[in-house]
C-alpha cells in the first residue's frame, strides 16, 4: 500500500514540473518522470510476493509466476513514452530556433 | 569546439568504438533472435542496435554520419520493417483471423521456435531499430545546418 | 524493503530534477530516476522490461543531453512561488487521499487477483511455443496492440522528420543571408 | 467467422497506406500519392457502409471479431454494433471529404506525402479508438491517433504552430496519464481488460471507493481531450494553427471520437448509468456552451472564432446525453453528426478564404462573395446549420435538444441552451457580414480561383448540411435510435459482447 502511495507521489511531482515550470525542458523532464511512475505502478499491481519472473524454464516446472499482463502493458507504455519524449524535444529545439529561449513566458505569440 | 565535433573524438576513442560497435551490434542481434525463449525481443533489440550506430557517430562525428549514411535508405528499411508486421498480421488470414500464428510452434526452448513470434521479432527491430537512428540522424542533420549558416 | 529506498531515492531524484537551477544537472537526475526504474523493474520479477527500460532510457538522454548542451541556460526565476508550493501541495494532498481511499478496494500489493492471466500462465508456452511469457502476450495474445505500438512509433518518427525539416520559407531566409 | 474479416480493414487499409505512402512518395511521382490518398480513403467509405449494411442484417445487431482467434477476455476483439458503425460511417465520410480537398490544398507543398502519412496515422487511431472492445488497446490507438495529431498541428514549422504544437502536446500527454491511470486502477480491481467482460464483473461487485475515482480520472482525461469547458483552453491555439484540412479533421472528427465517444462508451456501457455523471455532465455542456459563446463574440480571426464555437457545440452534445432520456441522446448523436459535417465544411472554407485572401483575420476581408461565390454558399449552409437555421440539420438537433431539455423539466439548462444558439447566431452573423458582404477591397482585385477539388468537397458537405434534417425521418431515424439503444443499454453491453462472441 505504502508503494502504492509512493508511486503515486513520484506521479504527483511530474504533474507538478508540466503544470508549474516555465522552462520546455523541466516540462519534458516532467513528462517523463509521470510517464515512469505510471509504468512503475502497473508493474507495482503485477507483482505477486515469491513469483518468478514469467519466462519458462527448461528444466523446472515453475508454477508462481507474477503477473505478465501489466508487464506487456508497461512494454507498450514504454515505447509511447519514448516516441511522446522524443518528439516533445523535437518541437522544443524548434522552438528555441525561433524564439531563442526555452523559457515559455517569452514564447507567448498566440493570444486570446 | 565545434570542428572537434564534426570530425569526432580523439584516436583512443576512435579505435576503441571500432571494437565495440560490432560487439553491441551482435549482442543487439542475440536479443532479437532470442526474444521468445529468453528476456528481450525486437524492441530492446531494436534500440541497442539503433544505440551501437549511434556510438559510431558520437565517435567519429557527424560529418561521417551525415556523408556515409544515406538518409533515404534509413527510412526504406524502416518503412518495410513496418509492412513487414503488417503483412505478418494480415498472413493470419490464410488460418482463420487477423494475427493467427499460423507457423508451426515447434518445439520450445529452441531458437527456432514460436511460429511468427520470432518473425515478428525481426520485423520489429528492424523497424524500431532504424527508426530510432533516423531520429537521431534528424538531430544530428538541422544542427550541422545551423552551423553551416 | 530494497523497493521503499529505491522509491524513496526515486522521490528525491525527481524532487532535485524538477526543483535544481541548472538544466544539465536536471537532465542527470531524471537520468537517475530512469536507472532506478530500471533497478526496480528487476526486484519486480520483470528483466524484459528492465533491458528495455534501460535501453530506451540512454536513448532518451542521448537525445536530451543533444538537445540542451550548448544552449543557453537561463535562470527562470519563479514569481509567487509560495503561492505555487503551497496550491500544488493541497492539490497533491488531495489526489493522494483521493487515491489512499480508492487503493483500499483493490487487492493488497502481493496478491493480485490474476484471473485471466491463469490462462496465459497454463497454456501459453503450449498454445504459442514462446517461452517468454511477456513475449508471448504482447506478439500472440495481444499482438494487435503491438501493431499500435508499432503505429505510434512510426507516427512518432514522420511527426519528428516533419518537425525538424526545413521549411520553403527557411530556405529563402538562407538565401537571402547569403 | 470468415465473412466479417472485413472488419480488420477498418484499420489495415489506413496503416497500410500510411506505411505505403512513405515508400510512394520518394520513389514515385506526386500524382501517385494523390490517388492512392483519395482512393483508400473511398474505399474505406465503401466498407463503413458495407459494414452498416451487414449489421443490419444481422441478429441481435452485434458484430464481435476475434483477432487471433482467442476467445475476448484473453485476447482483443472488435467489437462492431449500433453506434460503433455510425461513428464509422461519419469519421470516414468526413475523412473522405477532407483527403480530397486536401489533395489540391497541399499540392504545392513539396512533403504532401508526409502530410498524408501523418494523416492516415490519425484516420488509423480514430478508426482503431472506435471499433475496438478491450481498454488498453483503446489508448494505444488513441495514443497514435494523438501523436499524428501533434505533428499535423506543427506542419507548417511556424513559430505560432511550433507552440500551439507543444501546449497540445503536453495537454494531451496530461491527459493521457490520468487515463492510463485510470485503466490501471480498472486492472487491478477486475483483473480483465476487454471492455465487455469487464462490465459484466463489474455489475457483480458492491459499490466500492474504486469507480468514483475511477470515473473522475476518466471525465477529466476523456475532458481534456474533448475540451469540455474546464479543460479548454489548448483547443483554439491548436486548432487555429493547423492547415485548415486538419483543422477540419480534429474539430470535426478527432474530439468526437478520442472525447466524447471514448467517454461515453466507457461510462455508460462499462461502469452503467449513473446519474451523479449525468448531471455533472449537464453542468459541463452548459457551462462550455455559455463560456465559449462568450469568448467566440470577441474573436477577429476567423479559425479561432470557429474553434471557440467547436467547444460550444461540443458542449450541446454532452447536454443532450446528459438528460439521459432516449429523445436527449438521439438529439445529441444527431447533432454529433450534423456538428462534424458543418464545422468541417466551415473549417474548409476557411482554408479557402486563407488562401484568396492570405490572411484569416476577419477585419481585413470584405466582399469576397463576388470572387468566390460558391466558397461563400458553402459557408453559408455550414453557418446557418451550425447555429441552428430551420431548413438546416442543426436547428432540428438543437430543438431535439431543448424539447428534451423541457420535458425532463430542466427549464434553466433550455434557456442556456437557446441562449447558446444565440451566441453561435451572432458569432456566425459576424463572420458572414465581415467576409462576405460588402464591397470588394482593392487588394481581393486578384483573387486565384479555388481549385475543382477543393470546390467538389465543400459543395458536397454543404449538401450534406442541407439535408441533414431528412435523416430524422422515420426509414432512417432507426440508424440513430439504435445508437443510441446501445448508450441507453448500459451494462446489456456485456452479455451481448460476451454472447456474440461465444457463438
Amino acid at each position: 500500500m505504502i508503494l502504492y502511495l509512493l508511486c503515486l507521489i513520484l506521479f504527483c511531482i511530474g504533474l507538478y514540473g508540466i503544470l508549474r515550470k516555465r522552462n520546455l525542458v523541466k516540462i519534458i523532464i516532467g513528462f517523463s518522470i509521470m510517464s515512469y511512475a505510471l509504468n512503475l505502478f502497473l508493474v507495482l499491481l503485477g507483482y505477486k510476493f515469491h513469483g518468478r519472473a514469467p519466462i519458462g524454464a527448461s528444466d523446472q516446472n515453475i508454477a508462481n509466476m507474477v503477473d505478465p499482463l501489466p508487464q506487456a502493458l508497461v512494454h507498450t507504455s514504454i515505447v509511447i513514452g519514448l516516441g511522446m519524449t522524443a518528439l516533445l524535444i523535437a518541437i522544443a529545439i524548434r522552438i528555441y530556433e525561433k524564439y531563442g529561449t526555452f523559457d515559455i513566458t517569452k514564447i507567448n505569440k498566440l493570444k486570446g | 569546439m565545434s570542428s572537434k565535433t564534426n570530425t569526432g573524438m580523439s584516436l583512443i576513442v576512435k579505435t576503441v568504438t571500432r571494437i565495440v560497435v560490432s560487439v553491441i551490434l551482435v549482442f543487439g542481434i542475440y536479443i532479437v533472435a532470442h526474444g521468445h525463449v529468453a528476456l528481450g525481443g525486437g524492441f530492446a533489440g531494436g534500440i541497442i542496435i539503433a544505440l551501437s550506430f549511434v556510438l559510431l557517430i558520437l565517435a567519429f562525428g557527424r560529418n561521417v554520419a551525415v556523408n556515409k549514411i544515406s538518409v533515404t535508405l534509413a527510412a526504406n528499411l524502416e518503412t518495410i520493417g513496418a509492412l513487414m508486421f503488417l503483412g505478418i498480421a494480415l498472413l493470419g488470414f490464410l488460418k482463420g483471423a487477423f494475427f493467427t500464428n499460423i507457423l508451426s510452434k515447434g518445439v520450445p526452448f529452441k531458437l527456432f521456435s514460436a511460429g511468427t513470434i520470432s518473425l515478428s521479432n525481426y520485423a520489429i527491430s528492424l523497424k524500431v531499430g532504424i527508426g530510432l537512428f533516423s531520429i537521431y540522424l534528424a538531430f544530428v542533420i538541422l544542427e550541422r545546418y545551423k552551423q553551416g549558416k | 524493503m530494497e523497493l521503499y529506498i529505491l522509491l524513496s531515492f526515486m522521490i528525491f531524484a525527481a524532487i532535485v530534477a524538477m526543483e535544481v537551477k541548472d538544466l544539465f544537472s536536471s537532465i542527470i537526475a531524471v537520468g537517475a530516476v530512469g536507472f532506478c526504474l530500471c533497478l526496480a523493474f528487476l526486484i519486480l520479477k520483470a528483466p524484459d522490461l528492465a533491458v528495455t527500460q534501460l535501453v530506451v532510457e540512454l536513448l532518451c538522454l542521448i537525445i536530451l543531453v543533444r538537445a540542451t548542451i550548448k544552449r543557453d541556460f537561463p535562470l527562470v526565476i519563479q514569481g509567487r512561488w509560495v503561492f505555487n508550493t503551497i496550491s500544488s501541495l493541497v492539490f497533491a494532498l488531495v489526489f493522494i487521499s483521493f487515491a489512499y481511499s480508492a487503493l483500499k478496494d483493490l487487492p493488497d500489493f502481493g496478491n493480485p487477483t490474476m484471473s485471466i492471466v491463469k490462462k496465459y500462465l497454463e497454456e501459453g508456452i503450449a498454445k504459442t511455443g514462446a517461452t517468454n511469457l511477456v513475449s508471448a502476450v504482447i506478439l500472440d495474445f495481444r499482438a494487435y496492440d503491438t501493431l499500435g505500438e508499432v503505429a505510434i512509433l512510426f507516427g512518432a518518427i514522420v511527426g519528428i522528420m516533419t518537425v525538424l525539416r526545413k521549411t520553403k520559407n527557411e530556405n529563402r531566409q538562407d538565401k537571402i543571408d547569403e | 467467422m470468415g465473412s466479417i474479416n472485413f472488419i480488420t480493414l477498418f484499420v489495415v487499409i489506413p496503416l497500410g497506406t500510411a506505411f505505403l505512402m512513405s515508400l510512394v512518395g520518394r520513389f514515385a511521382s506526386r500524382r501517385y500519392v494523390s490517388i492512392l490518398s483519395v482512393l483508400s480513403c473511398a474505399s474505406l467509405l465503401f466498407v463503413s457502409f458495407w459494414a452498416l449494411q451487414f449489421l443490419n442484417k444481422t441478429a441481435g445487431n452485434i458484430l464481435v471479431y476475434k483477432i487471433g482467434g482467442w476467445m475476448p477476455p484473453f485476447g482483443i476483439c472488435f467489437v462492431v454494433d449500433s453506434l460503433t458503425s455510425f461513428m464509422l460511417v461519419l469519421v470516414n465520410t468526413v475523412a473522405f471529404f477532407v483527403c480530397v480537398y486536401s489533395v489540391s490544398y497541399v499540392k504545392k507543398n513539396d512533403d504532401a506525402p508526409k502530410f498524408f502519412t501523418l494523416f492516415f496515422m490519425m484516420l488509423t487511431g480514430i478508426n482503431g479508438v472506435v471499433i475496438t472492445g478491450d481498454l488498453f488497446n483503446l489508448y494505444v490507438f488513441l495514443e497514435a491517433a494523438s501523436i499524428a495529431s501533434y505533428a499535423l498541428v506543427a506542419f507548417n514549422s511556424e513559430a505560432e504552430e511550433l507552440e500551439a504544437s507543444f501546449k497540445y502536446t503536453i495537454i494531451g500527454c496530461v491527459a493521457s496519464g490520468f487515463i492510463l491511470l485510470g485503466i490501471a486502477f480498472l486492472y487491478s480491481y477486475t483483473s480483465t481488460l476487454n471492455m465487455a467482460d469487464m462490465s459484466s464483473i463489474l455489475a457483480t461487485k458492491s459499490s466500492g471507493f474504486v469507480l468514483p475515482f475511477v470515473a473522475t480520472l476518466f471525465i477529466t482525461g476523456f475532458g481534456l481531450k474533448a475540451a469540455l469547458v474546464p479543460f479548454h483552453a489548448w483547443l483554439p491555439d491548436a486548432h487555429s494553427s493547423a492547415p485548415a484540412s486538419i483543422s477540419a479533421m480534429l474539430s470535426g472528427v478527432l474530439i468526437k471520437t478520442l472525447g466524447i465517444y471514448a467517454m461515453l462508451r466507457i461510462l455508460f456501457n462499462i461502469f452503467g448509468i449513473i446519474p451523479v455523471y449525468l448531471s455533472l455532465f449537464m453542468f459541463l455542456g452548459v457551462l462550455s456552451l455559455l463560456v465559449s459563446g462568450v469568448l467566440a463574440l470577441s474573436q477577429w480571426n476567423l479559425k479561432r472564432l470557429l474553434a471557440y464555437s467547436s467547444i460550444g457545440q461540443v458542449g450541446y452534445i454532452i447536454l443532450g446525453i446528459g438528460i439521459g432520456t432516449p429523445l436527449g441522446i438521439l438529439g445529441a448523436l444527431f447533432h454529433l453528426f450534423q456538428h462534424s459535417i458543418s464545422k468541417s465544411l466551415l473549417f474548409l472554407t476557411s482554408g479557402s478564404i486563407d488562401r484568396a485572401a492570405n490572411t484569416l483575420d476577419i477585419r481585413h476581408m470584405s466582399g469576397l462573395k463576388e470572387k468566390m461565390p460558391l466558397t461563400a454558399g458553402a459557408n453559408l449552409a455550414g453557418s446557418m446549420s451550425v447555429s441552428g437555421i430551420p431548413p438546416f440539420g442543426g436547428f432540428f438537433s438543437k430543438l431535439i435538444i431543448i424539447v428534451a431539455c423541457v420535458q425532463k423539466g430542466f427549464y434553466i439548462y433550455a434557456l442556456a441552451a437557446i441562449l447558446g444558439s444565440v451566441f453561435t447566431l451572432i458569432a456566425m452573423l459576424k463572420v458572414q457580414k465581415f467576409i462576405f458582404s460588402e464591397e470588394t477591397k482593392k487588394e481581393h482585385k486578384d483573387i486565384k480561383k479555388v481549385p475543382f477539388l477543393m470546390q467538389f468537397s465543400m459543395v458536397c458537405l454543404a449538401f450534406i448540411c442541407l439535408f441533414a434534417g431528412l435523416l430524422l425521418l422515420p426509414s432512417t431515424r432507426i440508424f440513430f435510435t439504435n445508437a443510441a439503444g446501445v448508450l441507453l443499454g448500459g451494462l446489456n453491453y456485456g452479455h451481448l459482447v460476451l454472447e456474440a462472441a461465444a457463438k
